[in-house]
């Protein structure tokens, strides 16, 4: 990592904004999506729709919001309606991507926010599902952002709280979830990931800058799917870091 | 349309819609003043051991005023739908809470919520009850259209589903699985507005979250609003409208009622006291100072003005006003 | 009848008015249920909340509506919502009346407005159901009016388009419907009805002016229940033929 | 929640929602210009044999300069779901309806619809299947929902259920009955709104029917609108957009698009040629003449409203502008 050009949470937001295509819909939670899709705008995708769960739908992101339903979520927007009507959009197929993030996440993509140890007697208690679960069961692909080490890249998580791939092939489609839906990618601190399409387990698909493909595995609570040729993201470009500093957070409520 | 699978968690607030009907029948279908202070409305309305609801999203528009009053009249055993930021967080600081139907308590970019860790990892709640905020949200809506069920495509196959009282049932349409979640029926819900006439129309501008079916699925519902409004500003605009009278028993007036949460078009949150508050709530006795120096100390919501004061308040104001609107 | 001094549409509408008693909901369709709300406003029921199917609620009836989606049926209302919105409120129990109509009525207050003959074979094609159902399943109470002769009350309906007690005691219940609703009057030219408790037939209350019992036994196709004491129901009041002339209808659209 | 009933009608529009999905899927999420003429929207969108669906209230805010289009074009064999006035007895008039989900066909106070006895009495109608108004409108909500099915307490006992294709289930909560109806996914529907932009965003003003619910369970959505205008006019109200823009297929800039019918706040309902139609309508012949005379011999809209004349548009305006808003 090239040493205090730029920092942790600064490589997440950049390299998720880039997972944002232009004139997508973009399921947009609290904290790095907020500031991706708000990059991204700025970058690559001004027709980026941004789609917050509590109504809003297609602001432009001048302003970084702080809560998923403060008034910036709805700035400009085309709509600003409920929180039914977001997720019942994304229920009939017209949410592209949704962003998520948990305490564990397992080989098939399933990720925990609810619970470590036992439901009933928690080592652990956490957040919850939130829109996590619905996200996760209707938009068409869910990207995790995480940080990356074993104890949260896990062979089992304690709590499936919201769908990835479940046991693998077929599962989802069997368990009555929407077809052709699932994850797609995980952003971390080390790696972007994706998931092999014969097996639905994950996969290394590129390094971040600086990081060796062991030192991903290393920090990996399972095995993972190694193709032979494994890429490097691209760090943060000047570019990035400047809009991302000087006009998405110019206040650095994050970063 | 078997039943294929049942999650394991109990229906802690099961629903008798019938009953539900009898009592939307007595309630009064005359423009009555139901103005009254925070105080009346929860003295009247809200008990021991009530399911209540709180309507919000993350900080914005949290209905604050009651919920503090909730705090200081000591409500308690109180079984909630949980979807909150600070409003749940304070109630569960003040021990409040004992049974849950829950889909998220956090603080959002701030973490998770130690109040509810607390009581969670000490056993004082005794049922958590696993949702999406869809699955609740539909839980209400089916209240909210008299039906004893809706069917939805969320919770299938996790162990958010296992936790839960949804059901899979075969849809007797395509044939394929589909999950249903139960109405859910409110003792009391606490909502805050922009604005209301003294009636209970009430409106809110912007986005709606989930107020609209919280609203239709409360046998009590209070309503807190920024503004009391004459009656003629609701029926010029009855568009307008998320919240008509006949569902409301109490409306209180509560300016800066949300904070230091926000309400957009009106004021900023107040992140000073939100962080004063993740700090405060990470040990019981911060927590407990917290709640003495914000609500056990002040008599009602217009005491709790006066200690944050005008200049604070119109900072918040300064923030927001006027933009977008 | 008082020849001359009302018409029957004028008789029917004062009729009606009467039984929209104030502070109450009623849900109101196109026609003479209109005209009756917007009287008994004027009259008895100031505070008399009126519910349009397609979304108003609460309308000051200063002018009178003419299509059940017009601006009148929202005007200076507490709300403006849409379809769903009003037979839901009503499905959970907050209308406390509404008015029908229809070709034919049984004794158990059942109503056709589909068809005359058979379904795939129409000797005479109505409307249909339109939110007649869904009134005639959630209303509290509902209020038919009619004009009265024994082609429209009939032993059996061709077709139940609204269910009034259906077979009888109990089929309501039975069938799903919810407790405690069902027919409670009927307002015909000759007379008004309402329904025996104990067996939910029909049964004569009162006559219209000038109109005998048996008049009302020979224009009904099917054995009415009647009591011993059977009342006039008096004719529409100057006060009340003046308000509706002069205030309700003034451009004289219906009546 | 076994299935205690089911109506013996057909389901001629069986819903599959995974492939509504996929539809939605493709459709363009970017801000496109979709402005375009009746003829051209019409001529891309609409086809023979299509299950189509129009929103309106009775003689309020019908989408006429889109259904005469239809009627110039003559897209035959068309199948509808049926709640309409004007605009659904002049299609019935011009003999292009085959199969109808109905629940209302007639002219309110003006009584009975005589092309729609005339079309199902000679047998032209092939099928026409049973609906209450709310029991189509929440087919088109589970659609909305992106669900198969909704449960209902309208319908029950009674024939309207019989020659419908709802169901009765057992409640699996409760264990009580209760109907359920299915998903009603339309190929095209079309609606009149007051104000879109050019991506088809658009606003309503007081109430909305059931065209939240239509619009959304619609494969392809032609909006007419009383006028086009800027992005900008509708982002400053999102709260007003009931229709956002990658629900539409095509904008159509129809003044007067509602007339004869009315559109609130615009314009008053134009009665004398309302009663022109409902007389014209008690034959074929005076329907055809009808026809002729507005619809085929009119070559666009832009000639119907120079035929109708300025002077009479204005005095409809006159009647109702400003009024209450």
């Amino acid at each position: 990592m090239s040493e205090g050009r730029y920092n942790t949470s600064e490589l997440l937001i950049c390299t998720a904004s880039r997972l944002m295509p232009d004139k997508t819909t973009v399921f947009v939670g609290t904290g790095i999506p907020m500031l991706a899709g708000s990059l991204a705008q700025k970058m690559h995708a001004p027709d980026l729709v941004a789609i917050f769960e509590f109504g809003g739908t297609g602001a432009i992101l001048e302003e970084l919001p702080i809560a998923v339903g403060g008034q910036r979520t709805f700035h400009r927007a085309v709509s600003a309606s409920g929180l039914l009507e977001i997720i019942e959009t994304a229920q009939r197929g017209f949410v592209d991507y949704g962003f998520l993030g948990g305490a564990q996440i397992d080989p098939y993509g399933n990720l925990n926010s609810t619970v470590i140890g036992d439901h009933a007697k928690p080592k652990a208690r956490l957040p919850g599902s939130g829109g996590g679960n619905d996200v996760g069961s209707h938009c068409w692909r869910t990207i995790a952002i995480m940080r990356h080490d074993t104890r949260r890249f896990v062979e089992q998580v304690d709590f499936i709280t919201t769908p990835g791939y479940l046991t693998g092939p077929g599962a989802r489609e069997a368990a009555g979830l929407p077809v052709d839906t699932g994850p797609y990618r995980v952003v971390t601190t080390l790696a972007v990931l994706g998931y092999e399409e014969e097996s639905k387990r994950m996969m290394l698909l590129e390094t971040q800058p600086g990081v060796s493909v062991d030192e991903v595995v290393e920090n990996t609570g399972f095995e993972l799917v190694i193709p032979d040729d494994v890429g490097e993201n691209p760090p943060p470009s000047d570019e990035e870091l400047r809009i991302l500093r000087d006009e998405v957070d110019r206040n650095r409520l994050y970063i | 349309m078997n039943i294929l699978d049942a999650g394991q968690g109990d229906l802690i607030q099961p629903a008798d819609l019938d009953a539900f009907r009898k009592h939307n029948r007595e309630k009064p279908k005359a423009m009555i003043d139901k103005r009254m202070t925070e105080a009346e409305a929860v003295n009247r309305f809200v008990f021991d051991g009530a399911y209540i609801g709180t309507e919000l999203y993350g900080t914005v528009r949290c209905p604050m005023s009651l919920v503090n009053e909730v705090i200081r009249q000591g409500k308690t055993d109180l079984r909630m739908a949980g979807q909150g930021v600070l409003e749940t967080d304070v109630l569960l600081a003040a021990h409040l809470v004992k049974e849950l139907d829950l889909t998220y308590i956090g603080l959002e970019v701030y973490g998770i919520s130690h109040p509810f860790r607390r009581e969670m990892e000490n056993g004082r709640i005794e049922k958590c009850v696993e949702w999406s905020n869809a699955a609740l949200a539909w839980r209400f809506k089916a209240t909210a259209m008299g039906v004893p069920f809706l069917p939805m495509r969320s919770m299938l196959g996790t162990d958010t589903f296992k936790y839960s009282a949804a059901k899979v049932v075969t849809d007797p349409y395509g044939g394929g699985r589909v999950a249903i979640v139960p109405a859910l029926i409110l003792d009391v819900g606490l909502i805050h507005v922009h604005r209301a006439d003294m009636y209970g129309n009430a409106q809110i501008d912007g986005i709606s979250g989930f107020c609209a079916e919280m609203a239709r699925a409360s046998r009590r519902l209070i309503i807190s609003t920024e503004k009391i409004v004459p009656s003629e500003e609701i029926r010029a605009k009855p568009d307008r409208t998320i919240i008509p009278y006949y569902l409301v028993d109490a409306v209180v007036e509560a300016p800066f009622g949300s904070h230091p949460g926000e309400m957009y078009y009106t004021y900023a949150r107040d992140e000073d006291q939100i962080k004063e508050w993740v700090e405060a709530s990470k040990t019981e006795q911060g927590s407990q100072a917290y709640l003495n120096k914000y609500v056990y100390s002040l008599e009602d919501h217009a005491a709790y003005l006066d200690f944050i004061g005008q200049e604070r308040l119109e900072k918040l104001e300064g923030m927001i006003a006027g933009r977008d609107r």
